[in-house]
């Protein structure tokens, strides 16, 4: 299985190129997304909960708020915070283990998905399809159809042109919006799924009628040279630079968890010493516990070493292994860093260093 | 304990003791032939010094609907302060629990001596009455069953019929 | 996998009668790990002990639950039982479902469900058991006694006589203490000096003795057999090796008018003095603070007439380390001093009854020293202010003691006898004179004590009044005392030549300045505590420290020299084995974990917890992490419960297998 | 309540910094400095460590620099090579944070060199860090500041500020609470706990979580579940509380990070207003022996036991 082909892995259906383009108004779409959760379909998109945006079921289409970019990516729903996968119970010396079906998961919409957090999806595809296929992805995936939407403010921390994605991209979606002016979107088909929603709710779209998009978000950060930057960590594992940068990370799990991309996870069993439960959560490589061994050794001893993982992870070893960079320029780790850290920065700090 | 009869609600008390003091008090009630409700199950340590706030916060997590902690009077210590220690921290630990939200008659402090047998019945019938008439707590309960939206598996459909049992 | 043996005991029918034992031991052979469990009729008995070793045996079972009465009755006998049979005795818990269970309750449905599930908590927790070695501390034979009164020279003498070596440390200039200074003791009217001065010489003449008078105490580090002690021996300004006891210093000295302490200031003594002739060791001390060498440099006669040349105004205070393995405290009290207030004394009510401004106004002691064939009068009562003899005298009881408002609540316990005493040696001495005595209550228990007290009044024609004084003053010559009786409920005036006051005993100025170098507890009076009450009345709660006398609480001399012995014997049952085996029931530190925040060491009661410098190999300080010594260590768990990463644990009590007893529920 | 708050002294603040670090580490005085420099994005700061006088023209002190750098000086977070004196540039509130860290073995006095900042106040973490500092736009820990000029220091610029009364954002949010029922208020804490994933940077972040090894990390026992699911969650939350009972001085860093913006200071400061109450004791204003949970008096409060 070493090393992995490039390519498609997931078994899932690869995006299609726009087939099918139409319309629809703001209150259609809220009907739309009304009805679906009438049917029973768990319709995730970006809410206030309380003062933060978090992308997160909601019981009514009124509820949906696309204002800001959510706190958290829209990569929980394939890969949840946390997640059940067996349970156990004792009884003398019998041990009965129970799995958790995947059929149960539900189905999903997932709407006003920013451009950055649906690019990195089918980033994610490739490792947990390439040697062991992760039903408990896979199968959200399968079950979860993705509406984009186009991005039409940002900040001076997104840098989504600089990994070469735009807040009009599309990959990932499998309908994707575009504001009009006025009101209303433009609606573009990118799978067979998405045109499935379309032509399940044939009523509600229209045909495109020359309407003015929104003025889309320019992000101020110019275009990245990700080969650069790769050339320079394929020689560069070692080097002072990284005590430079990293010296003030306090080792928290925030920009990993917040990221669109980041994928580790533990499992850990929770419960008594008769019945319990395996459960897999987030985890992150700023972490000590991370890499720290049951003997007491730990190979990343500092938080300097930690943190070069995470830039090699996202920009040497994923391109390595699966030709993808995993990063898609949402700059919410250089939002919430605790203590300032700023991918961009760093990545502009390689590219300008001497060698 | 589970609900011996249908509609009958039986607490589940667990008990935090000291064994110089409140241990010795509870075996005199025993000896004593006393009787109070079956409710009250009891841990032993050495002193009230040792017990951890984390395992009264364990106990109602792992279903007790009343807790109780027991020591040694003031100045009556088998180590010279561990009540005392014990008292400063209770006194903090539990003004935390009411303000996330823990109906603090849940959870009962006492100093029982090993010649109070009849304090303990005193302190363990009231405070199984006390909750019996509460109702079970299900703050911690309800909590444990809950997920992530995005970890959960039940579809609303499911949580319908669910709740429908 | 462990092997766990369940032993459901039926207690005869104490338990059987509302727990269905069957079937508990039947539901509990379903749990997890248990892979033994039966029933039996009385586990405690040998047929029940020989079930037990055998299934140990028989089943290899790795760990036991005996569900039985409260471990407090039996839980040494089968963890006794358990080691005979191979295992470790830590290995062996009892679930208690006869005190807490079957004889509580009354329904059997509920107290077999509660039965199964006290046992099941136990199943659980034994798990989390682990293999706990006693611990053995070696033991150092040698004792420190601190205190030279009869409660110190009994203990000392006891300990020696045993064999072992003692260091008996007193502040003053000799041995003695408030014994020596007394005139008579009650109930006998035996001369106390004449009972107590053989004592004393022969704690100087005891080869397993080593003398320290003039010294106190500075340091104390270590624990029960392994202590370190500091002793300042203050400067006598005379050689002890030089000076023979001759004396001729004393008579020589120019400085004869310094109030004598020993005598309660109403005798003289010079500057190089020895407190009273009997003293031991029979050395003189220079004080320094009236010494007119030391004041101005000239004099020096001392030196001159010593032939020895014992006296070097030169010498310095020493520091000398002594190790030990117990110590005795036998430091005594103090009298209340109504006159003047001690700086800090939180005790309300000084000056009262013109003590200190009236001059024939003295305490009992001060009587004691007038009665006294060697006091400052040869043993006749004569007023401090003339010289005359007081035809009527007036003694007063309970000044401070018992008396809440001015914060001293106790009875000072031997204040009735001594008065009773005191009327009588008055009636000896002055056989035309009458005594009058003001008292709440007469506290007279103890052999021939009532008797006694009877006496004074039946036969030696003492007149007790029972109520308290109103006012008293000076008119003229004479001191006028009103009161009432509130026997006859009339108003009561006397007007006397004499006062003599009853004060309290109090702990002695400092004791708790020395107890907290000792790590020992005091009350709110600054008496020490004792361990237990009733059962350890003779241990401080800190291991390897033992209390004798009135330092405890009040108490007259044969409990004195009880409580002395008792001390005594605690030592020597210390000492008679080579190596201090104790119950592995101690904290321990998990130094990977530890930060070195000493959370631990801020409360813990008994000193136990260190600091310890971790170094890697170069020498390097990696961190300081802090350290249980087990020695101390008492088990009481609180630095765990304390400690915030959970670095230290207490062995029997880990916060694993009290987790795992809350899960089992 | 759009009152602007006077930060015109930071620039005299700031080149004030600038010249004593350069002096301390030409002179030798101090190894290594602690203290805030700009970030890329507009108007951020960020926590910098120099060891090169030349260096110390990057140090600036302005509303965004609101990180309490006390954490660096901690073993279990960082371990800036102590071959020597360290300098930092500490806000009275971070001070607080060092005086605890004092009296908890931690910290030497002698082995640091205290650059005090006089403040008026820094932003809070919901605005851009371009922003005026107003009683809007301050950090809510700033309108309960106790602490404007830091004492004991052994630098401080000798400007004095004016700093305006504001509304007492915790002490209302909590009377408030306190309001309600426990069941209201268990209602409360369970959406905020609930969003909580476990990133622990409110740990990571906090001077005195300077444990090796969080008792929430072990997992023998486990005494708190340790996925980010609500149960664990709120268990983290309350026993973290708990621990920082009587330490925390109210730097709020925890709530500053926390990127599901749960209102974890409010936990503390309850926590300190308890222990204000209870045993007269405030966090950080001296270097103490022994905390308030660390010993106690006979005739601590018992009323509520039995």
């Amino acid at each position: 299985m070493w090393p992995p082909k490039k390519g498609n892995h997931s078994g899932l259906p690869l995006p299609l190129r726009p087939h099918m383009q139409k319309q629809i108004t703001q209150q259609n779409l809220n009907i739309l997304l009304d009805s679906l959760i009438k049917e029973g379909i768990r319709v995730v998109a970006p809410h206030m909960n309380g003062g933060t945006p978090l992308y997160e079921p909601l019981t009514c289409s009124a509820d949906m708020n696309t204002g800001q970019l959510p706190r958290r990516s829209a990569k929980e729903a394939f890969f949840p915070v946390c997640e059940d996968i067996m349970t156990y119970e004792k009884e003398g010396q019998k041990v009965t283990v129970t799995d958790i079906d995947p059929v149960r998961f539900p189905e999903t919409v997932l709407v006003g998905v920013r451009p950055c957090d649906a690019a990195a999806i089918p980033v994610l595809d490739a490792v947990f399809s390439w040697d062991y296929k992760d039903e408990f992805f896979l199968e959200r995936r399968r079950k979860t159809t993705i509406i984009g939407l186009a991005c039409t403010t940002a900040d001076d921390a997104c840098f989504c042109t600089a990994v070469g994605l735009s807040p009009a991209e599309t990959k990932g979606s499998d309908l994707f919006l575009t504001p009009l002016v006025g009101g209303g979107y433009v609606c573009e088909t990118y799978s067979d799924k998405g045109e499935q929603l379309i032509t399940n709710h044939k009523e509600l779209f229209s045909d495109t009628g020359g309407a003015k998009t929104l003025p889309l978000a320019q992000p101020e950060t110019g275009k990245i040279d990700l080969k650069k930057v790769k050339a320079w960590l394929d020689e560069h594992f070692e080097d002072p630079l990284w005590d430079g940068i990293a010296t003030r990370c306090v080792g928290c799990g925030a920009c990993a968890f917040v990221c669109p991309a980041c994928h580790c996870f533990d499992i850990v069993d929770e419960g008594t010493e008769k019945a319990g439960t395996r459960r897999k959560n987030w985890d992150a490589c700023g972490f000590w516990k991370f890499t720290h061994h049951a003997s007491g050794h730990n190979p990343r001893d500092g938080q300097p070493k930690r943190y070069r993982n995470r830039i090699m992870h996202k920009f040497k070893y994923y391109d390595d292994k699966f030709g993808q960079t995993l990063c898609s320029g949402c700059g919410r780790c250089v939002r919430v860093c605790p203590v300032g850290i700023d991918i961009k920065a760093i990545i502009d700090t390689i590219l300008n260093s001497e060698c | 304990m589970q609900p011996t009869k249908q509609n009958t609600f039986e607490p589940k008390i667990i008990a935090f003791v000291c064994t110089w003091c409140t241990y010795a008090g509870a075996d005199l009630a025993g000896t004593s032939r006393m009787q109070y409700p079956s409710n009250v199950r009891v841990l032993k340590f050495p002193c009230t010094g040792r017990i951890d706030p984390v395992f009264i916060l364990k106990a109602f997590q792992q279903g007790a609907d009343g807790v109780l902690v027991s020591g040694c009077h003031p100045g009556d210590c088998h180590y010279i302060a561990g009540n005392f220690h014990a008292r400063r921290r209770f006194a903090v630990f539990r003004k935390l629990l009411e303000f996330v939200g823990v109906d603090l008659n849940r959870l009962q402090f006492s100093w029982v001596s090993a010649a109070e047998g009849g304090k303990w019945v005193e302190v363990v019938t009231d405070l199984t009455e006390k909750v019996r008439s509460m109702g079970p707590m299900t703050e911690f309960k309800e909590l444990a069953m809950e997920e992530q939206w995005s970890g959960a598996i039940n579809t609303p459909e499911l949580q319908e019929a669910y709740n429908s049992i | 996998m462990s092997r766990i043996g369940v032993f459901i005991c039926h207690c005869g029918e104490n338990i059987s009668r509302t727990v269905d034992v069957e079937r508990v031991a039947a539901e509990v052979g379903k749990m997890p790990g248990v892979s033994f469990s039966t029933d039996y009729k009385y586990m405690c008995s040998d047929p029940g002990q020989n079930l037990l070793k055998n299934a140990i045996q028989e089943q290899k079972l790795t760990h036991i639950v005996v569900a039985a009465c409260s471990p407090r009755m039996h839980e040494k006998t089968f963890r006794k039982a358990v080691e005979a049979a191979g295992l470790n005795p830590y290995l062996c818990e009892m679930a208690n479902i006869r005190e807490h269970c079957s004889w509580v309750h009354e329904n059997k449905e509920e107290a077999t469900v509660k039965a199964t599930e006290i046992v099941g908590m136990m199943v659980e927790r034994v798990k989390k058991n682990r293999v706990l070695p006693t611990i053995t501390v070696p033991v150092t034979k040698r004792s420190l006694v601190i205190g030279g009164g009869i409660a110190g020279i009994q203990a000392a003498l006891d300990i020696a006589d045993c064999g072992h070596e003692v260091v008996l440390v007193e502040r003053e200039p000799s041995i003695g203490g408030h014994m020596a200074q007394l005139s008579e003791t009650f109930p006998t009217l035996d001369c106390s000096q004449c009972i107590m001065t053989p004592k004393m010489v022969d704690v100087a003449n005891h080869p397993k003795i080593k003398l320290y008078t003039y010294s106190e105490i500075e340091l104390v580090e270590g624990y029960i057999g392994n202590f370190q002690v500091t002793i300042k021996k203050k400067a006598r300004s005379v050689d002890e090796d030089r000076c023979t006891g001759c004396g001729v210093c004393m008579t020589k000295c120019p400085q004869k008018k310094i109030p004598n302490k020993f005598d309660q200031n109403i005798g003289m003594r010079t500057a190089i003095y020895v407190p009273f002739p009997q003293a031991v060791p029979n050395t003189p001390v220079i004080d320094r603070d009236n010494c007119t060498w030391y004041k101005t440099g000239k004099c020096g006669v001392c030196q001159k007439v010593c032939g020895p040349g014992a006296v070097d105004f030169e010498q310095q205070d020493q520091l000398v380390v002594e190790p030990v393995g117990a110590i005795v405290v036998a430091t005594g009290f103090d009298l209340y001093t109504i006159d003047e207030k001690p700086k800090g004394s939180p005790i309300k009510g000084y000056g009262e009854f013109g003590h200190g401004k009236i001059p024939d106004v003295i305490d009992g002691m001060t009587f004691e020293r007038l009665a006294s064939a060697s006091g400052p009068t040869g043993g006749k009562i004569l007023r401090p202010s003339d010289g005359k003899e007081p035809k009527q005298i007036v003694f007063i009881q309970c000044i401070g003691s018992r008396a809440r408002e001015k914060g001293i609540s106790y009875c000072s316990k031997v204040c009735c006898m001594y008065t009773a005493k005191h009327t009588m040696l008055y009636h000896h001495k002055v056989h035309d004179g009458q005594a009058y005595v003001f008292f709440m209550d007469a506290r007279t228990p103890g052999k021939s004590y009532d008797e006694f007290w009877r006496r004074s009044i039946e036969e030696e024609e003492a007149v007790y009044i029972r109520g308290m004084v109103s006012r008293l003053y000076q008119k003229g010559d004479k001191i006028v005392v009103m009161g009432s009786d509130i026997a006859v409920g009339v108003q009561v005036e006397i007007e006397a030549d004499m006062v003599v006051l009853a004060t309290a005993i109090q702990p002695q100025k400092g004791a708790e300045l020395l107890a907290q170098k000792l790590g020992i507890s005091y009350d709110k009076y600054n008496f020490y505590s004792e361990a237990h009450a009733k059962l350890r009345p003779v241990e401080c709660a800190t291991a390897g420290i033992y209390l004798a006398g009135a330092c405890q609480g009040p108490k007259d001399i044969p409990e004195t020299v009880s409580q002395a012995s008792a001390a005594a014997a605690k030592v020597m049952t210390l000492f008679s084995k080579d190596q201090l085996e104790r119950e592995p029931i101690v904290a321990r530190v998990k130094e990977s974990g530890c930060v070195g925040c000493f959370a631990c060491k801020k409360v813990c009661a008994y000193g136990a917890v260190e600091e310890k410098e971790i170094r890697d190999r170069q020498g390097n300080l990696i961190k300081t992490v802090a350290f249980v010594n087990p020695g101390v260590c008492a088990g009481c768990g609180t630095c765990q419960a304390t400690c915030p990463s959970k670095s230290v644990e207490l062995d029997g009590y880990t916060d694993e297998q009290v987790i795992a007893m809350i899960e089992a529920l | 309540m759009t009152q602007p708050i006077d930060t015109s002294i930071y620039a005299a603040i700031t080149e004030a910094i600038q010249a004593e670090a350069h002096r301390i580490l030409a002179e030798g005085e101090v190894t290594a400095i602690v203290g805030y420099a700009a970030a890329r994005r507009k108007g951020s700061a960020q926590p910098i460590i120099i060891t090169d006088a030349a260096d110390s023209v990057k140090l600036i002190f302005t509303p965004a620099c609101v990180n309490n750098l006390a954490v660096y000086l901690t073993k279990a977070k960082k371990d800036i090579p102590k071959n020597g004196k360290i300098g930092i540039v500490v806000k009275g509130c971070d001070l607080k944070a060092l005086s605890g860290l004092m009296g908890e073995s931690q910290l030497k006095r002698e082995e640091l060199y205290l650059i005090g900042v006089p403040c008026a106040g820094v932003l809070a973490s919901t605005v851009c860090p371009d922003q005026e500092l107003t009683g809007d736009s301050i950090a809510p820990k700033c309108t309960e500041c106790d602490a404007h000029l830091p004492t004991g220091c052994d630098f401080v610029p000798a400007e004095t500020l004016v700093t305006p009364e504001l509304e007492r954002k915790y002490a209302v949010e909590i009377a408030r609470l306190e309001a309600l029922t426990p069941a209201e208020r268990w209602v409360y804490w369970k959406e905020q706990f609930a969003k909580c994933i476990k990133c622990y940077a409110c740990r990571q972040v906090c001077p005195f979580c300077f444990c090796e090894q969080c008792l929430c990390d072990r997992n023998k026992p486990q005494m708190v579940d340790t996925t980010p699911r609500p149960a664990g969650n709120t268990a983290w939350h309350i026993v973290r509380a708990m621990h920082l009972a009587g330490r925390c001085a109210g730097c709020a860093e925890c709530e500053r990070v926390c990127p599901m913006d749960i209102p974890l200071n409010l936990l503390n400061r309850k926590m300190a207003k308890e222990l204000k109450e209870l045993y007269n004791h405030e966090a950080g204003f001296e270097v103490l022996d022994k905390g308030p949970l660390n010993m106690f008096t006979e005739k601590d409060d018992q009323s509520f036991i039995k």
